[in-house]
């Protein structure tokens, strides 16, 4: 028979590396007909990494999207960057970019301060402009701006520069200590049937709402959660490598079970409203958390439906089977 | 890969004639989807391949007098997509949809699928219930057998060398008989099954007439469990008679231990899964 | 052995080993790289094309068996004007990440909108789920597929 | 210009002749005769991207157009004129001394153009912790995924023959396998020395034990997670060059090549300055891209050859050898009060690390400051340990030891709720961090949306309408 099961599962996740340093460098460079060029080291390994860090430098120079290229991933031309990995880059790499796009920026407001007779912390690029603050009617194109610093004022925008989280060492003996500028949250809850007959576990449903700061992509930050729960149910119910005396006995894709797209259930995906003051305009990350709460929520739905605990995964058919025909035993043993 | 031969005949007889004279050298080849795997990763003899799945007399679907044919060198797709098949044989059908993913389905066929003859095959429980025959041509001529004498033993059949499967054959009278097919494998898509189990069985005068029980994956070969056939035939339907008919489906099962399942798990599988097909096909023959 | 196809309308032929699969006379000898080697053995669906009307995974097939027949692989999907609606909407609603899993996932979805341009969800994952995707959770790529067909429907209505 | 481009091709051509005659089973060289595939230019790629503010939009990713039209690149689209194909022979045994290595008779054989043994390998050493893998064994092979030889040959099939004429004498040695066991005193050291501890972590707030005495209630468990394997869709590539300059050129899978580049210039005691690594599109990474893996090898092969050099692992290679999950052994006690607050929570991780350390040091760390899980606890005490076995490497992988935790701790969670009836929810409620919380490692925590992350799945799952 089928029995229905609920189980829900928070976590936290830092982002970065553990104490160890994980800088990031960046260049941008505006372009006189105001579209921009932004060289990092990273690479896009799927995440839409390129398009987030686009939209970042976009963002600290008033500019949208399609305005900024991002060139990325040689050694010969792009800076420092420890890479896609830790979850770090929105917010590593994304604050160097923010560092990087206002020394550039920066060059603009003072080239064109005269221009506007102000001074150049009176003024803001947003909407393609540099504008005065508070008097956005008296603005400067930055496609204009650019011309300007870059051939009257020979000081061409372009701009480098780094970031690295702050941390503290942590205490050898206690562990005590500031491993990572800043952690993001989430919760996961599932909806699942048990077969008590096969031990079969079908998830019908996953709620799923996290917390990345602020999302500066909610589509690609989707697409992260979506994808870091398949890793999940994999991880739940499905996956294992398997030895024999050393020798892995399934290294193939027809007997190392991944879930296909009949195995996925319907995610409902939220995500929370919240602001990082340390992060690029607000930002934290989102890559791996995904994957973190998603075992833990089937489980505890399995232990609501068929009131086992499962303590080894993968739940596969046959562990749930186990443990559930163990129960009964217990129960009947117990009268 | 290694090096191949690759020949496409015109006719069966020239196929049968290409098997004849390359004898162990030579295999033949349908959907490929098992032949091409093995090809690329186990060393073997096999250097000409005999391409017979584009040939006439291995292709079809339809009802004859005798029932209905299905030619070796159908594919799955095309059996699922049969207005006859469905109508007839719908756990056919439903077999079918278990194999593989739709590209697997597209290029496999149902002939080749039994010619393999993995323990695991997915349709040979839904035909074996409906008391399918087979046909097999070669070189020695056409005999067609019950599909349960073809297969031999794991990923062998009766078939010589030279000699290729042309037909199966559901006969007239099982058309449309009641019937239910279930496949347990470890995830939903692309799974390879841990149990097979199929069941066809018809209600007269309220007892159970002419039931059929075979099971896949569990033995050496596909099989039909006919002691618990014998035990249901005549009696009225009762959750004792099925679980009971459920219980010798698994002593007369030899399931193996290995790394995607524990035999003991299968045993209570086969269990689980008998009664529930048994239970299926009466509840289909009460509403009939 | 010479194979001549016709892929993506047009004719193209290569002198291959008998061995050859249909993936491999693609990539290296006609210079289509689009469909992927992923596991070569059927499992993961990188390399699905669409042969005489159905998908297959092209690495299990010898070049040598679709002799004379027509093939078509991503990249006979758009044309110099537009793009395949299946092409735009995993493009508007982020449906690839890695994008590798994309070319077979794509001609999975033709095959599917070819024969049931009004495809329920369940029907979608069933067309789908001989194409691994481990970056996805497949959940954007299902609604791209059903919303593709949902525009296809539309433009077949209006013409 | 269309003439020069027809000399040069035909001069291509002619010289692929040469080639093909000394090497009959050199693969047909593919070039480009005609322009097969048809493709808007000048399509916008929505509303979204053209926005200002551009954060918070729901822009495209220009990349999605290139994986849709199939015009991605990845590595194995990627081909050289007179390009060879590596292979990699790998350890017939998970724990052995390679007692000699021949490679001659493959070398005998048409089309092969260069082998490599760990011998010949200038630092045979690398990994983001500690320096304790082989590019390829030698002389001790730690588990079954170690390479041991490698081979360039025109073709790929050339050089997996290749690969059998290749003679390697082992003098098996044992071996462990189990985490556990691999803890005891008298188990086969993987490394040598006398324990297969290789990195440990401790973190230790208020005190754990007198806090647990003090408990109404005291929960334990063990619980115990698998090895994972990453499966990108695209298994790991490159593609190594030299040029007349002496600098060398990688196309590689890597997802993080600045420190690739660090690592080559070791391996091969090379100057940056003459290496480029230039990473491509990954074709999913998930962690497991984040460790340099063939590219020195195909540098060296490139070298000897002078020729482009490219591999691309099959699946069996990506699960054999390349890093994987580590599986953990957790040991979790819990003491709460009555109302469910947590009091204390005791912790041992025991990390199979596998044959190599790779990011076993990020993992244990990670691992072990998540592990009491996101609660305001005030004792805690976490010991880690990651041991070696004779088993595949286990690196990073998406969560760095955070979904194994995890697995523990809210399963425990939901225990102590079920026991003392209270609703999953509540108890999270209940112990959940809020801003300011200190965490495991007393670090004050901001930006804290734990139980807002809680209310609104509650909310949208209609956890509080559909009590059982």
């Amino acid at each position: 028979m089928k029995k229905r099961g609920r189980g829900m599962a928070c976590m936290w996740y830092p982002i970065g590396f553990t104490v160890a340093a994980n800088p990031s460098a960046a260049t941008v460079k505006v372009n006189t007909d105001g579209t921009a060029t932004l060289l990092t080291g990273t690479v896009e390994t799927g995440q839409g990494a390129l398009t987030v860090l686009g939209q970042i430098a976009a963002e600290t120079l008033g500019l949208a999207t399609d305005d900024v290229h991002v060139v990325s991933g040689d050694t010969d031309v792009t800076p420092m960057d420890t890479g896609a990995i830790a979850s770090r880059t929105t917010y590593v790499t994304g604050n160097a970019i923010v560092r990087a796009a206002e020394k550039a920026r920066e060059i603009l407001f003072e080239s064109t301060a005269p221009l506007l007779n102000v001074k150049p912390d009176q003024l803001e690029a947003r909407d393609k402009q540099i504008q005065v603050l508070g008097f956005p009617s008296k603005s400067i194109s930055i496609a204009d701006a650019v011309q300007h610093s870059e051939s009257i004022v020979g000081n061409p925008a372009i701009g480098s520069a780094t970031y690295n989280p702050p941390t503290v060492e942590m205490d050898p003996e206690t562990g005590q200590g500031k491993p990572f500028n800043t952690y993001v949250y989430a919760t996961q809850i599932a909806d699942i049937e048990v077969d008590d007959e096969t031990g079969e576990v079908e998830i019908l449903k996953i709620v799923a709402v996290h917390d990345c700061g602020t999302p500066i992509n909610p589509m690609l930050v989707e697409g992260q959660i979506q994808g870091g729960i398949s890793m999940g149910v994999g991880f739940a119910l499905q996956e294992e490598i398997l030895f024999e005396e050393g020798r892995q006995i399934n290294p193939n894709l027809t007997n190392y079970i991944m879930p296909t797209s009949l195995d996925m259930p319907e995610l409902d995906v939220g995500l929370v409203d919240n602001y990082d003051p340390t992060g690029p305009f607000g930002a934290k990350g989102a890559g791996e958390p995904t994957a973190v709460p998603t075992a833990a929520a089937i489980m505890n739905a399995i232990h609501d439906a068929v009131g086992v605990r499962i303590t080894t995964l993968p739940a596969t058919a046959e562990r749930v089977l186990g443990a559930i025909m163990e129960k009964q035993e217990l129960e009947q043993a117990a009268g | 890969m290694r090096t191949l031969d690759y020949i496409a005949p015109e006719s069966a007889a020239a196929a049968v004639a290409l098997l004849a004279e390359h004898g162990e050298k030579a295999c033949p080849l349908a959907g490929g989807t098992d032949l091409v795997v093995d090809l690329k990763h186990s060393p073997g003899n096999i250097h000409v391949l005999v391409d017979v799945s584009g040939l006439e007399e291995f292709r079809g679907i339809e009802e004859t007098d005798e029932g209905l044919r299905i030619g070796s060198m159908v594919t799955y797709a095309e059996i699922m997509e049969n207005s006859i098949c469905l109508e007839k044989v719908p756990e056919v059908v439903a077999a079918s949809h278990t194999v593989g993913a739709v590209q697997t389905r597209n290029l496999g066929t149902i002939g080749g699928n039994l010619v393999t003859c993995v323990p695991s095959a997915d349709s040979a429980p839904a035909l074996m219930v409906l008391d399918a025959e087979v046909t097999v041509t070669g070189a020695d001529g056409e005999r067609r057998m019950p599909i349960e004498e073809f297969f031999v033993g794991p990923r062998k059949t009766i078939l010589e060398p030279h000699e290729l499967l042309v037909d199966i054959l559901i006969p007239k009278k099982n058309l449309g008989k009641p019937s239910s097919f279930y496949k347990f494998g470890l995830r939903k898509g692309q799974a390879l099954a841990l149990v097979n189990v199929a069941a066809a069985l018809e209600l007269k005068s309220g007892k159970i007439h002419e039931p059929r029980i075979a099971l896949g994956a569990v033995a050496p070969t596909p099989i039909r469990i006919l002691e618990a056939e014998a035990l249901l035939a005549g009696k009225k339907p009762s959750i004792k008679n099925i679980e009971e008919a459920a219980r010798i489906a698994v002593t007369e099962s030899k399931p193996i231990d290995d790394f995607r399942a524990s035999a003991s798990y299968r045993r209570q599988l086969i269990q689980t899964l008998t009664q529930r097909v048994l239970s299926r096909s009466l509840e289909i023959a009460t509403a009939s | 052995m010479l194979v001549e196809l016709k892929v993506n309308g047009e004719p193209k032929s290569a002198d291959v080993p008998p061995e050859t699969t249909l993936l491999k006379m693609l990539r290296e000898y006609l210079n289509l790289t689009g469909a992927k080697l992923g596991c070569d053995v059927g499992d993961c669906g990188t390399c699905t094309v669409i042969v005489n009307g159905v998908s297959v995974n092209s690495c299990l097939m010898l070049a040598a068996r679709a002799n004379g027949h027509e093939v078509t692989t991503i990249e006979g999907l758009a044309n110099s004007n537009e793009l395949h609606p299946l092409q735009e909407k995993f493009e508007e609603h982020g449906a690839l990440q890695c994008g590798f899993c994309g070319p077979g996932m794509l001609i999975s979805a033709k095959n599917l909108l070819d024969k049931n341009p009004d495809p329920t969800v369940f029907e979608v994952r069933d067309a789908l789920s001989g194409n691994l995707c481990r970056c996805t959770g497949y959940t954007k790529i299902i609604e791209a597929v059903i919303d593709a067909g949902r525009v296809m429907n539309t433009e077949q209505a209006n013409s | 210009m269309a003439t020069r481009n027809k000399d040069i091709q035909q001069k291509t051509e002619e010289l692929i002749t040469v080639e093909e005659s000394k090497a009959p089973a050199q693969q047909p060289l593919a070039i480009p005769t005609d322009n097969p595939v048809a493709y808007p230019l000048e399509l916008p790629q929505g509303e979204a991207r053209l926005r200002t503010p551009a954060v918070g939009q729901r822009a495209r990713r220009p990349d999605g157009r290139l994986h849709g039209l199939g015009q991605t690149q990845y590595i194995d689209d990627i081909t050289f004129p007179h390009m060879l194909h590596a292979k990699i022979l790998r350890s017939k045994y998970p724990h052995a001394r390679i007692v000699s290595i021949d490679t001659s008779e493959a070398e005998k054989m048409p089309g092969v153009m260069a082998t490599l043994t760990g011998a010949e390998i200038p630092e045979n050493s690398f990994g983001p912790t500690y320096q304790d893998q082989p590019v390829l064994a030698y002389p001790i092979a730690r588990h079954c995924g170690d390479g041991v030889a490698a081979v360039a040959a025109t073709s790929e099939q050339l050089a997996t023959e290749a690969l059998e004429k290749i003679k390697v004498e082992y003098e098996p040695l044992p071996a462990v396998f189990d985490p556990l066991e691999a803890l005891e005193k008298d188990s086969p050291k993987v490394h040598g020395g006398d324990t297969n501890i290789y990195t440990s972590k401790v973190i230790k707030k208020g005190d754990v034990e007198k806090a647990l005495k003090e408990s109404e209630h005291v929960f334990h468990r063990q619980f115990r997670t698998q090895m994972v394997e990453h499966v990108p869709l695209e298994p790991h590539a490159s593609i190594a060059s030299w040029d007349g300059n002496g600098r060398v050129t990688l196309w590689t899978s890597l997802g993080r090549i600045t420190l690739g580049r660090e690592d080559l210039s070791r391996t091969l005691k090379m100057p940056q300055s003459k290496i480029r690594l230039i990473g491509t599109v990954v074709g999913g990474n998930f962690g497991g891209k984040n460790e340099i893996t063939t590219e020195p090898v195909l540098a060296l092969l490139s070298k000897k050859s002078r020729r482009p050099v490219k591999l691309v692992f099959t699946r069996g290679d990506e699960f054999i050898s390349s890093t994987i999950r580590h599986p953990f052994v957790m040991d979790y006690t819990t003491g709460v009060n009555n109302d469910g607050k947590i009091l204390a929570r005791k912790i041992r991780l025991v990390l199979d690390g596998g044959s190599y350390c790779s990011w076993t040091g990020t993992t244990i760390g990670k691992g072990s400051i998540l592990a009491p899980g996101p609660y305001d606890i005030e004792n805690v005490l976490v010991e880690a340990f990651a041991v070696y076995t004779n088993k595949t490497t286990t690196g990073a992988m998406r969560g760095f030891g955070a979904p194994q935790v995890c697995f523990a701790y809210e399963s425990q969670m939901d225990d102590i709720a079920h026991k003392l009836g209270l609703d999953p929810l509540e108890i999270r409620l209940r112990n959940g961090f809020s801003e300011n919380s200190l965490s495991p490692t007393s670090q004050t925590l901001q930006s804290v949306a734990l139980k807002e992350s809680l209310a609104q799945a509650a909310e949208r799952f209609g956890w509080k309408e559909n009590q059982a």
